[in-house]
């Protein structure tokens, strides 16, 4: 099975931008090569769709992966990595708390830092910082995406 | 627009009420204790000496008008015992955790601190009594009773000198137990009776704590009362006459130090309260004057469990007389004197255990009472009766 | 109805609900933990948090970047000053701020004065869980000596917003570095009377050991960081995983404890204590006694792109995600904090031990909720 | 006999715990009674903030707005007016908001010219939470009364017993450590 993403190096770390079907199956990948540990799990709201930027790390090396991918506002819905790395339980509540994204297959899938009977996600632009609706929001067009590249044969991931 | 007052208006230094909180006055703090001994060893003086000696004297003790009279003015001397030692003792443990917590202690209420208590008292008294929607009332305000009254029983029996003693019950032991028991109930059953979670909690605790330190507890006062062989105290603190307890009767000394101090309900085995644990587990919602009522029976507790250690442990009241003929009342006086000491020395040595010591887990206790301490005193009671065969046959 | 049977409304006849929280002396904070007690036996427990949630992020979202450094500071409130350094870091990454070595050391002191600081606030609350009022006047005796050291230098005690991009905010008061010695000197001295109050004592020790067993393998998986990660056997300490600052430079350890009870968090705290006082004296020592404190930064701060950075504060691994779309103020910034992903280990932890424990339990996991719920 | 060495080695650490609080006996208190006993607060502290003005009255603001814009809590309010004799600004209006100010000290940071600063007052404590908002008048009056202030700038600055201001001594300063140094190896 090919996986579509591509990837790019920042800083000191591998930056995997990742199609949300092959979300998973990359973590899932990413988990087999030993990245043992969660290191953060960010969700944000892009104006055009949601993104969530997975940071990993692994103990034995210390390398780093990041791993991130965009849903629409229609459907925002990733799979849970909540089995692969239960530490992202709560920050996938997080996620689906503040930014909106749901998380199929989540154990327990409520709000946490806000009331359970809110019906906003605060930390998408199209609220001000009172909770309210900016007027005239408007989404912008979902951009243009460059073909996906394929996993090299033998791609050993986080090693740079 | 600005309506922030200039600092001038505010700067000023409050004016000073008589005292000087920033100035250490080590010399009043020191008269303040002198005064609070001499005050308690004056009281006990008139309770167990004059008071008995004038009724005697004047024969009023042979008809009951008399006799009643006696025993209305005694107990209400006992009470103002029980209450002195515990406003007393509250001030003083709380200057001695301020001493070893490098801090002052309270320092505002009269000359470095010493009539806090007073207040505190009257600050309990003004406050409301508040009872939650759902306790039962009966039980509720009887608790606190009970537990008061039970502390407050102990006293009676305990012998301060040669003599005096308020009752001089030959089963002084066996009464003390029963006493000190009864104050369980009072716990357990304020705990239950408030209707929250955290009282049930400490209820139960204190419960299973309570009971499972009896044993030992008594098992230890046993020992003694089979070494000295009487049960009556005034005979036990007679038998000390040559060699006190605390060396022969080491044994059930260490059980009962330890689980005198779970009978306290003081750190390390103060679980029914636990602050941290049950928010005060069967005081939670205790206020004003019925958790005075838990606070004095503490704190009269804590004045009479050392007692007992040095009652049944450390000679009670002999010390040297100096050539007094023991029977005399100056030479009861000194008694008593000795007693109030040997007795200060030992509150001291239990409130140094309190600052120090972090709490026991409710099942480590049980282990500790029924594993270690149980074993023990039954071995001390062994070791007593051998001990007294030995004595009897020498 | 009246009496005992009324205040026991489950579903379970043999299970009693209380809330621990949000107003308990225990939970530290504003921790809500929902826990089912058989007799004295925890059989659920489920933690509720967001209590203190201010949404720091999305505030952050409206301020320029010099204005967040004094946000990220209401984080973690006992620790205040490193929580600045994560998103400083991430915010020198992106703009290429160079940082003088004079400030690197200096940032590191901060840093381990505040680890200092946290440690004896967890020590005297944590011994206060446990019923010992004592060491609690002690810590906070000795915090404030810390307390006042930082003060005279950075202009706040708790809050003090003295990091900046390209190193500190000002330069030291001419007494700091002799006081910070003479305050090494003294807490060394009392290091010894928290060792015989706290983890010699018999009665600790009873408590303690054996309590709240976490695995290496639950602690990894729940992104356990801090002490409460090196003590189940992990030595994963982002001052030696990811160097920061002047720490490459430094010699120190990071303790290590297997057992992953109660104990070894104790442990492992308190000879982070004494680590601490070693890189300490390093720094002073390597400290340049002049040169400048701060590099230069871009007066109209542009940034652009992403990144995560991560520091070791006293709780763990601190992680600060900035996104900026090269205007003033970043696009999205998330705060990775070490309590909030400690506290997941609750039900792992709880549910089976002794109600007494789970106290310990948790002051053991040493939760502050500025930064838990932001 | 392992028992019993048990028993004796707890003895022996409660022994050495209860020793090590009774040691604390012995040493003085550190409590300080407030209202009697105020503390030093160094001049680098943000207790409080406060403007300046120059020697003979004058403000040394210049309106530049640069606080307004620093500030992360927004609470500085500035209204200014073109300068009639010169050029520049004169300020009309500077309100300090102290129910949100979080002493973050970011507008005595970003002064070009040092007229705000911060001042070990402390004692600003009101009843009404209303009552904590500050104008000018009330920031040029804590400054007038200012004996010590430190902003970035101009350092720890002194106003001396006649009214004229000049820079503390480096032992006051922060970074005087340099100038310190500097005068030993002079010396």
């Amino acid at each position: 099975m090919s996986l579509r993403f591509k990837t790019r190096e920042e800083f000191d770390e591998v930056v995997y931008a990742v199609h949300p079907e092959d979300y998973r199956p990359l973590l899932e990948q990413l988990k087999g090569e030993g990245f043992d540990y969660p290191r953060n799990l960010t969700g944000m709201d892009l104006e055009y769709g949601l993104r969530v930027v997975v940071h990993l790390t692994r103990l034995a090396d210390g390398a780093k992966v990041t791993v991130y991918t965009d849903v629409p506002y229609d459907a925002p819905e990733l799979p849970s990595i909540t089995d692969l790395w239960p530490g992202f339980e709560w920050f996938e509540r997080e996620a689906y708390d503040l930014v909106g994204v749901r998380f199929r297959g989540h154990p327990d899938l409520r709000r946490i830092l806000t009331e359970d009977h809110w019906t906003i996600h605060p930390l998408q632009k199209r609220y001000d910082t009172g909770g309210y609706e900016l007027p005239g929001w408007q989404p912008k067009p979902w951009p243009e995406v460059a073909d996906w590249e394929e996993a090299p044969e033998g791609d050993e991931g986080g090693e740079a | 627009m600005s309506r922030m007052p200039l600092p001038l208006d505010r700067h000023i230094k409050p004016k000073l009420v008589g005292y000087d909180p920033t100035r250490p006055r080590p010399g009043v703090e020191r008269l303040a204790y002198t005064l609070f001994f001499g005050s308690l060893w004056a009281l006990v003086v008139v309770a167990y000496g004059l008071v008995p000696a004038l009724f005697r004297s004047q024969g009023w003790l042979d008809g009951a008008l008399g006799f009643f009279f006696y025993a209305v003015i005694e107990a209400l001397l006992a009470f103002g015992i029980a209450a002195v030692v515990a406003l007393i003792l509250i001030v003083v443990l709380r200057k001695y955790l301020g001493k070893v917590q490098e801090r002052v202690g309270p320092m505002h209420y009269g000359p470095a601190g010493v009539l806090q208590t007073v207040f505190d008292a009257l600050k309990l008294l003004g406050k409301e009594d508040f009872a939650p929607a759902n306790v039962d009332p009966l039980i509720f305000r009887l608790a606190p009773a009970i537990t008061f009254v039970s502390a407050f029983l102990m006293l009676v029996a305990v012998p301060v000198a040669g003599g005096w003693v308020m009752a001089d019950l030959n089963v002084g032991l066996l009464f003390i137990v029963a006493a000190s028991t009864l104050g369980a109930y009072g716990v357990v059953l304020g705990g239950l009776a408030q209707g929250g979670k955290w009282g049930m909690l400490g209820a139960f605790r204190a419960g299973a704590q309570l009971v499972s330190y009896e044993v030992p507890l008594a098992l230890a006062l046993l020992a003694v009362g089979v070494y000295s062989g009487s049960l009556r105290l005034s005979d036990i603190v007679e038998h000390q006459q040559g060699l006190w307890h605390v060396v022969p009767m080491f044994i059930p000394f260490l059980v009962y130090l330890v689980a005198s101090i779970a009978e306290l309900k003081s750190t390390p085995f103060d679980l029914p309260e636990a602050e941290s644990e049950l928010i005060g587990g069967f005081n939670t919602e205790y206020s004003g004057m019925s958790f005075a009522f838990f606070f004095l029976a503490e704190f009269v507790e804590l004045f009479l469990l050392p007692a007992l250690v040095v009652v049944l442990f450390f000679g009670g009241w002999h010390g040297p007389l100096f050539g007094l003929d023991p029977a005399s009342f100056a030479a009861q006086a000194l008694q008593s004197f000795y007693f109030l000491v040997k007795t200060a020395v030992w509150v001291w040595i239990f409130m140094w255990i309190r600052a120090t010591l972090p709490r026991f887990r409710d099942d480590q206790l049980m282990d500790l009472a029924w594993k270690g301490l149980l074993p023990l005193a039954l071995f001390g009671l062994i070791l007593a009766a051998f001990l007294r065969m030995f004595v009897e046959v020498v | 109805m009246r009496g005992p049977t009324q205040i026991l409304p489950t579903d379970r006849a043999d299970e009693m609900l209380i809330n621990m929280g949000p107003q308990h002396p225990a939970t530290h904070g504003v921790l809500k933990v929902v826990i089912g007690l058989e007799g004295e036996r925890v059989t659920r427990a489920v933690p509720h948090i967001g209590f203190l949630h201010r949404n720091h992020e999305k505030i952050e979202e409206a301020r320029t970047y010099p204005q967040i450094i004094t946000y990220t500071d209401r984080m973690d409130y006992v620790s205040g000053l490193q929580n600045e350094l994560p998103f400083i870091l991430a915010v020198e990454d992106l703009l290429g701020v160079e940082v003088p070595d004079r400030a690197k050391y200096l940032r590191v002191i901060f840093f381990e004065l505040y680890r200092l600081a946290s440690h004896l606030v967890w020590l005297g609350t944590g011994m206060l869980d446990f019923g010992a009022i004592t060491p609690f006047l002690y810590t906070f005796r000795d915090r404030e000596r810390i307390l006042e050291i930082v003060e005279k230098t950075a202009g706040a005690r708790m809050l003090p917003n003295y990091f900046t991009f390209g190193g500190v905010r000002r330069d030291v008061h001419p007494d700091f570095f002799k006081d910070v010695a003479d305050f090494l000197d003294f807490f060394e001295k009392r290091l010894p009377d928290y060792y015989a109050l706290v983890l010699d004592s018999p009665v600790f020790q009873a408590r303690a050991v054996g309590v709240g067993v976490l695995p290496k393998e639950r602690a990894i998986a729940r992104g356990a960081s801090g002490p409460v990660l090196r003590a189940s056997g992990v030595a994963y300490d982002v001052r030696k995983a990811e160097p920061y600052d002047a720490y490459p430079e430094i010699e120190f350890e990071v303790p290590v404890r297997e057992e992953g009870d109660v104990y070894a968090r104790f442990w492992v705290r308190f000879k982070e204590m004494e680590e601490s006082i070693k890189i300490i004296r390093q720094a002073i020592e390597k400290t340049p006694k002049v040169g400048p404190y701060k590099g230069k930064v871009p007066a109209r701060m542009k940034v652009k792109g992403s990144r995560y950075r991560a520091v070791e504060i006293s709780r763990g691994h601190l992680g600060a995600h900035v996104v900026g779309d090269g205007t003033d103020r970043p696009y999205r910034i998330k705060h990775r904090s070490p309590s909030f992903a400690n506290l997941q280990l609750i039900p792992d932890l709880l549910v089976g031990a002794r109600f007494a424990d789970a106290i310990a339990i948790l002051s053991s996991l040493d939760p502050v909720f500025g930064e838990v719920d932001r | 006999m392992s028992l019993l060495a048990e028993v004796w080695e707890a003895v022996r650490a409660i022994g050495q715990g209860m020793a090590a609080v009774n040691r604390r006996v012995g040493e003085s208190a550190v409590t300080e009674f407030y209202p009697y006993q105020k503390p030093e607060i160094p001049p680098v502290s943000v207790q409080f903030l406060a403007l300046i003005q120059n020697e003979d009255g004058s403000d040394r603001c210049v309106s530049c707005l640069a606080c307004e814009r620093a500030c992360p809590s927004q609470v500085i309010t500035i209204e200014r007016k073109r300068n009639p004799a010169g050029k520049g600004f004169v300020l009309e209006r500077f309100d300090l908001d102290f129910v949100n100010c979080m002493h973050c000290a970011n507008c005595v940071e970003v002064c070009p010219v040092s007229a705000i600063v911060t001042v070990g007052d402390f004692e600003h404590a009101v009843y009404d939470v209303n009552m904590l908002k500050a104008d000018k008048a009330f920031l040029d009056e804590i400054g007038r009364r200012a004996q010590v202030w430190y902003s970035p700038k101009f350092g720890v600055e002194i106003r001396k017993p006649d009214g004229s201001i000049e820079k503390a001594p480096p032992e006051m300063q922060p970074g005087g450590l340099a100038e310190l140094l500097a005068g030993e190896e002079g010396a």
